[in-house]
């Protein structure tokens, strides 16, 4: 029954979005609007990276949102497994092999580099905020499965988080107050292009999104291999 | 002048202080949601007379739309976020008092986020950006249903999240198939070029969004997981969830609907459809003997109403549904924040257990009586005036169709009334067995349903303080091209 | 071979939406639900990405001097693609946070194992 | 001197050990000189080094040298030109119609000291195709070889790990 | 160029048609993870390296990650 009435409203879906694709074709000369950012990004933000100009600059607001977002489901994710309460710990895991730990150890900073430079260098190369943000928390991914017994500072990762976002808000609002008084608007000089202390409020914002992505996410994984009795 | 960003920032910031705040001490951080939406009460009240002259619009980081993201804050706007912050003010004093176990800090965290979502919702005139802070909103919820951490409550967040979920997966095809069509994102510019694109597309386009919109605004055949998630939350979080969330559901369908589409063709189908959520809803809630249950599916049955209401698109009938929109807010809330200590009290969520709460508890059962009155219509209360209108503008149109459809709107209304004063009666008249000892709620959540009441009699007796707001805000919602000129320019 | 040309991104994007949605309405296995969830946001975000998608496009960043900001492909749905990822983790994790407190209640992932809520 | 003094020293060199060998990652990372990426990159490397240096000691790396550099450097070719050849016996193997592989489990020894330079030698095994590393117990390795030549311990040492053990130590010595 | 494009789509299509068949939840993740690391590919094909980054190391790594504590916590097999 169920599986009936889904399967006609796949194909209902199916019709209707084939239809409407025919009037998407693909591959067609892009919008104009997608040729004013490409024209205009470098002189507009400073960033060389088009895609963080939009993401980090002119839709900088989405991400402020989508930052939220993830710092919802973080705190919904500690919220939904706290309340189970009882005694906290995690069991059955044993501790891993020598390649395992000492890789770790050798690996961990250079992870955290890696991340750190990935989302330093958001406005130049591909990559962001979110990525380095990954990359740092799979390095925390790595210390969890290497030696089980770790657990993350919490009351730091939940500073990091807190106070980054902080940054991105009093970052939107000082842009709100100083020079343009538009919210998020990119007050800081721009540099030059293609160097790493260009693009104004670009980079800051990014480090601040890589910081607090990384610790959420670190937190994220953190919390589910709680194991709570 | 103040700028409507501010109205999202500022209570953004304060929710990324909660956790600060709550590490020096838990108990205030309950403090924090109260600030802020004291906060955006102001500021909307402050804003109110300037957008009854002329919209705000608000372009972030300085880019012309439709390159940069909008803010549109009319009258609509303004109501609704005003709307919000009064609820959010409310309901927050209530979890004062009311929350007392668990994460208390990330609820408080939480529930702050639901009213940035639902404030960001009703203020974005960025169709991508109405959807991240419908995710905001959305997810937010599917937590805070889970707050308490039972059976039911799990069992219902699980249905909500995946039901939410897919109806965001479907959303988002419809934002990329716009995009894909027009070019844009900003509404306006869509707006604008609506006609310049084949109407089939474009009502795939429409249809996937209203759907994908349509689960958190509980319309009829997208509503399953509703009763559930509203009666398995903590009754704090199913006063906002019921009062606010789904009517910022509701006011986003209508908004892509009037604004953006300007579908007036598919418009007799949602008084269709409107109809069928309202008398199925009430029907359900007639059959239910779970207290939260039954105002679950009142809920929905007064979802149908307000889109029976919009959906006639007069300006008489528009100004009702929205007007409806503040009385079931208003109204739904209060309900909900009553029953959430007579539940307490008397450990049961059955109506039956109810017996004799009118004299162990005579405050809250009185505030839950005027919730009753005025959801059901009667005068003095805000919801006759508001249930008046609806009716008197449906009337007002010709037809046989609609005259019919309103005698079935007036069924409905009996049938509220039918199972609400069945609830009256066992809260009044049942006698009951061992006489136990008065214990009231404690005053500061006396104090916030009281503030909901004062409201409901003084908005029902002066229903011409607000009828200026109502009726711009339906020539808003009902002239698309002054929408596009205020924002394009 | 035209046509494959013309539509094999939109065969892979909505073949991914197509089997994400079977799962999510056929299976009641909970955590398969949220593969489902997964694999449909994956088809999703292929879908945005390809609407921007310029025939022998690069690239939209400059990296070095002299790049031509002609045949770059449409950034904007790359940077609503990098939103919708982050959201869809999201989600994600929630659901899956939501998945393991749904198995210590009821010691099932069967979602119609699970009757606390029937009228 | 007292103990105390000399556990700052020693602290000291660890922070300093760490940050250099940051900074280097960094540099080839941006493969730029611009006084803003090196700025930039020791700053982030000093504040990694700060909080990460103690951990990163209990692996007991040498110190740095050039020599040391160079000789890592040369390993590192003989590590590729191993891989290469390696890479080449067992597509031979896989491709010839008899298959002629023997599959087995064998023990080897390792003279090497320190955790890093045996871990090093179990991933080099591992990189190399047809070998596996599955466990490091104190100075014994368990492989996994594709082809088993021999099963005696000194003659599997010799052909597995000979290779690379002799320049692990010149870079470890 | 377009064979190779046609024959990833393909890959990707298998492997979530996969997902949807296997009884082992582990199974099933681990080709939902090779779902996203196709698409990642793809995305690079599309002129998109910034989503392509983004998909390998938060679709591909860390939900795989995710899901598999998860299932470690829960249940290996669909009943």
């Amino acid at each position: 029954m169920r599986a009936t009435v889904g399967l006609i409203l796949l194909a209902v879906i199916g019709v209707g979005v084939g239809i409407s694709l025919l009037a998407i074709p693909f591959g067609a000369p892009k919008t104009e609007i997608g040729d004013y950012y490409i024209e205009n990004a470098r002189e507009d933000t400073g960033a060389t990276n088009v895609v963080t100009s939009v993401v980090v600059g002119y839709r900088a607001f989405d991400t402020l949102g989508e930052v939220t977002v993830l710092f919802v489901a973080a705190l919904g994710l500690g919220a939904v497994l706290a309340t189970a309460g009882g005694k906290r710990g995690r069991s059955g895991v044993e501790p891993a092999s020598l390649i395992l730990s000492a890789g770790n150890i050798f690996l961990f900073p250079l992870i955290l580099l890696f991340g750190a430079y990935i989302f330093t260098h958001g406005h130049l190369t591909p990559g962001g905020g979110f990525q380095g943000g990954a990359v740092i928390a799979s390095a925390f991914l790595l210390v969890y499965l290497s030696s089980p017994g770790k657990r993350i500072n919490e009351s730091g990762a939940s500073l990091t988080e807190s106070v980054s976002g902080l940054v991105f808000v009093a970052i939107g609002l000082l842009g709100l107050t100083h020079g343009t008084h538009y919210f998020l608007a990119n007050f800081l000089p721009k540099g030059a292009l293609n160097t790493l202390f260009s693009a104004g409020i670009i980079p800051v914002i990014y480090c601040a999104i890589g910081l607090k992505v990384g610790s959420e996410l670190a937190g994220v994984v953190d919390n589910l291999m709680e194991e709570t009795e | 002048m103040v700028s409507p960003v501010l109205l999202l920032a500022v209570p953004l910031g304060l929710a990324l202080c909660v956790p600060l705040v709550g590490r020096v001490s838990r108990r205030a951080a309950g403090f924090v949601p109260v600030i802020a939406s004291l906060f955006n009460l102001v500021v909307s009240i402050r804003l109110l007379p300037t957008v009854l002259e002329e919209p705000i619009v608000a372009n972030l980081g300085g880019f012309p739309p439709p390159f940069g993201i909008t803010l549109f804050a009319g009258p609509v706007g303004m109501l609704l976020s005003a709307l919000i912050a009064l609820a959010g003010l409310v309901v927050s004093l209530y979890a004062l008092s009311y929350i007392k176990t668990g994460p208390t800090v990330r609820y408080h965290t939480l529930y702050m986020l639901l009213l940035v979502g639902a404030t960001g919702v009703v203020l974005t005139g960025d169709v991508f950006n109405l959807f991240v802070f419908f995710e905001i909103l959305c997810i937010s919820s599917y937590a805070l249903v889970a707050y308490v951490g039972d059976r039911a409550g799990i069992e219902a967040s699980v249905k909500y999240l995946i039901q939410g979920a897919l109806g965001s997966a479907l959303l988002l095809i419809g934002i990329g198939l716009l995009y894909g069509l027009f070019g844009t994102l900003n509404m306006a510019d869509i707006a604008a070029r609506i006609d310049s694109v084949d109407s089939v597309p474009v009502f795939v386009a429409m249809a996937l969004i209203v759907v994908g919109l349509g689960v958190e605004a509980a319309i009829f055949p997208l509503n399953a997981w509703l009763p559930d998630a509203h009666s398995s939350a903590p009754s704090s979080i199913s006063a906002i969830l019921s009062g606010i969330a789904i009517q910022v559901g509701l006011y986003a369908v209508v908004r892509m609907v009037f604004t953006v589409f300007g579908a007036s063709s598919v418009l007799l189908f949602f008084v269709f459809l409107g109809l069928l959520t309202l008398l199925i809803g009430e029907l359900c809630a007639f059959a239910q003997n779970n207290i939260k249950r039954m105002l679950a599916y009142s809920s929905i049955g007064q979802m149908g109403l307000i889109m029976f209401a919009l959906a006639i698109a007069t300006t008489g009938s528009v100004t009702g549904g929205l007007f409806q929109m503040v009385s079931h807010t208003l109204s739904k809330a209060l309900l909900f924040l009553a029953v959430g200590y007579m539940v307490y009290r008397s450990g049961s969520l059955e109506i039956s257990s109810l017996e004799g709460m009118g004299r162990r508890m005579p405050l809250t059962s009185f505030a839950f009586t005027i919730g009753v009155f005025s959801l059901v219509g009667l005068p003095p209360f805000i919801g006759f005036p508001s249930k008046l209108l609806i009716v008197r503008s449906a009337l007002a149109e010709q037809g046989v169709l609609l005259q019919v459809l309103i005698g079935l709107v007036l069924l409905a209304t009996v049938i509220e009334g039918a199972y609400f004063f069945r609830v009256i009666q066992t809260v009044y008249f049942k006698k009951e067995e061992g006489q136990e000892a008065r214990q009231d709620a404690p005053p500061m959540a006396l104090l916030s349903m009281f503030v909901f009441v004062a409201f409901i009699v003084v908005i029902g007796v002066y229903p011409n303080l607000i009828t200026d707001v109502l009726e711009s805000g339906a020539s808003e919602l009902l002239e698309r091209a002054n929408y596009i000129g205020s924002v394009l320019g | 071979m035209s046509f494959l040309h013309d539509y094999v991104y939109y065969i892979g994007a909505f073949g991914l939406v197509a089997i994400g949605l079977l799962i999510i309405l056929v299976k009641r296995n909970l955590i398969k639900l949220i593969i489902g969830l997964s694999i449909l946001d994956t088809g999703v975000n292929m879908f945005l990405i390809s609407v921007g998608y310029i025939r022998r496009g690069t690239a939209p960043i400059f990296s070095r001097p002299g790049l031509e900001p002609d045949g770059m492909v449409d950034p904007v749905p790359q940077a609503l693609v990098l939103t919708a990822i982050v959201i869809g983790v999201a989600i994600l994790a929630l659901a899956l946070a939501l998945a393991v407190r749904f198995y210590k209640t009821y010691g099932t992932l069967d979602l119609r194992k699970a009757k606390e809520l029937r009228w | 001197m007292t103990e105390k003094a000399d556990r700052t020293g020693s602290r000291a060199r660890d922070i300093v050990y760490l940050f250099l060998v940051l900074l280097i990652t960094w540099l080839m990372l941006t493969s730029s000189l611009h006084w803003q990426e090196v700025t930039t990159g020791a700053f982030l490397s000093l504040v990694l080094a700060l909080f990460l240096a103690r951990s990163y000691a209990r692996l007991g790396l040498p110190p740095l040298s050039l020599v040391r550099l160079w000789r890592l450097g040369v390993y590192f070719l003989v590590l590729f030109a191993e891989v290469v050849k390696a890479n080449i016996d067992v597509a031979y193997r896989v491709l010839h119609p008899r298959l002629p592989i023997n599959p087995g489990i064998v023990i080897i020894t390792t003279e090497l000291s320190q955790d890093v330079a045996k871990v090093l030698l179990a991933n080099s095994i591992t990189l190399t195709p047809g070998t596996f590393t599955l466990d490091i117990q104190g100075d014994k390795l368990l492989i996994h070889w594709i082809n088993v030549r021999s099963e005696d311990t000194a003659e599997a040492t010799r052909l597995i790990a000979g290779r690379f053990e002799k320049h692990l130590k010149a870079v470890f010595a | 160029m377009i064979i190779i494009v046609s024959l990833l789509v393909l890959a990707m299509l298998t492997a979530a048609v996969a997902a949807l068949i296997y009884r082992d939840l582990l199974s099933a993740v681990i080709a939902s993870c090779l779902v996203s690391l196709l698409a990642s590919i793809l995305f690079f094909f599309l002129q998109a390296p910034d989503v392509a980054m983004a998909e390998a190391s938060i679709g591909a790594a860390l939900v795989t990650a995710i899901f598999v504590i998860a299932i470690r916590r829960t249940k290996r097999y669909e009943e």
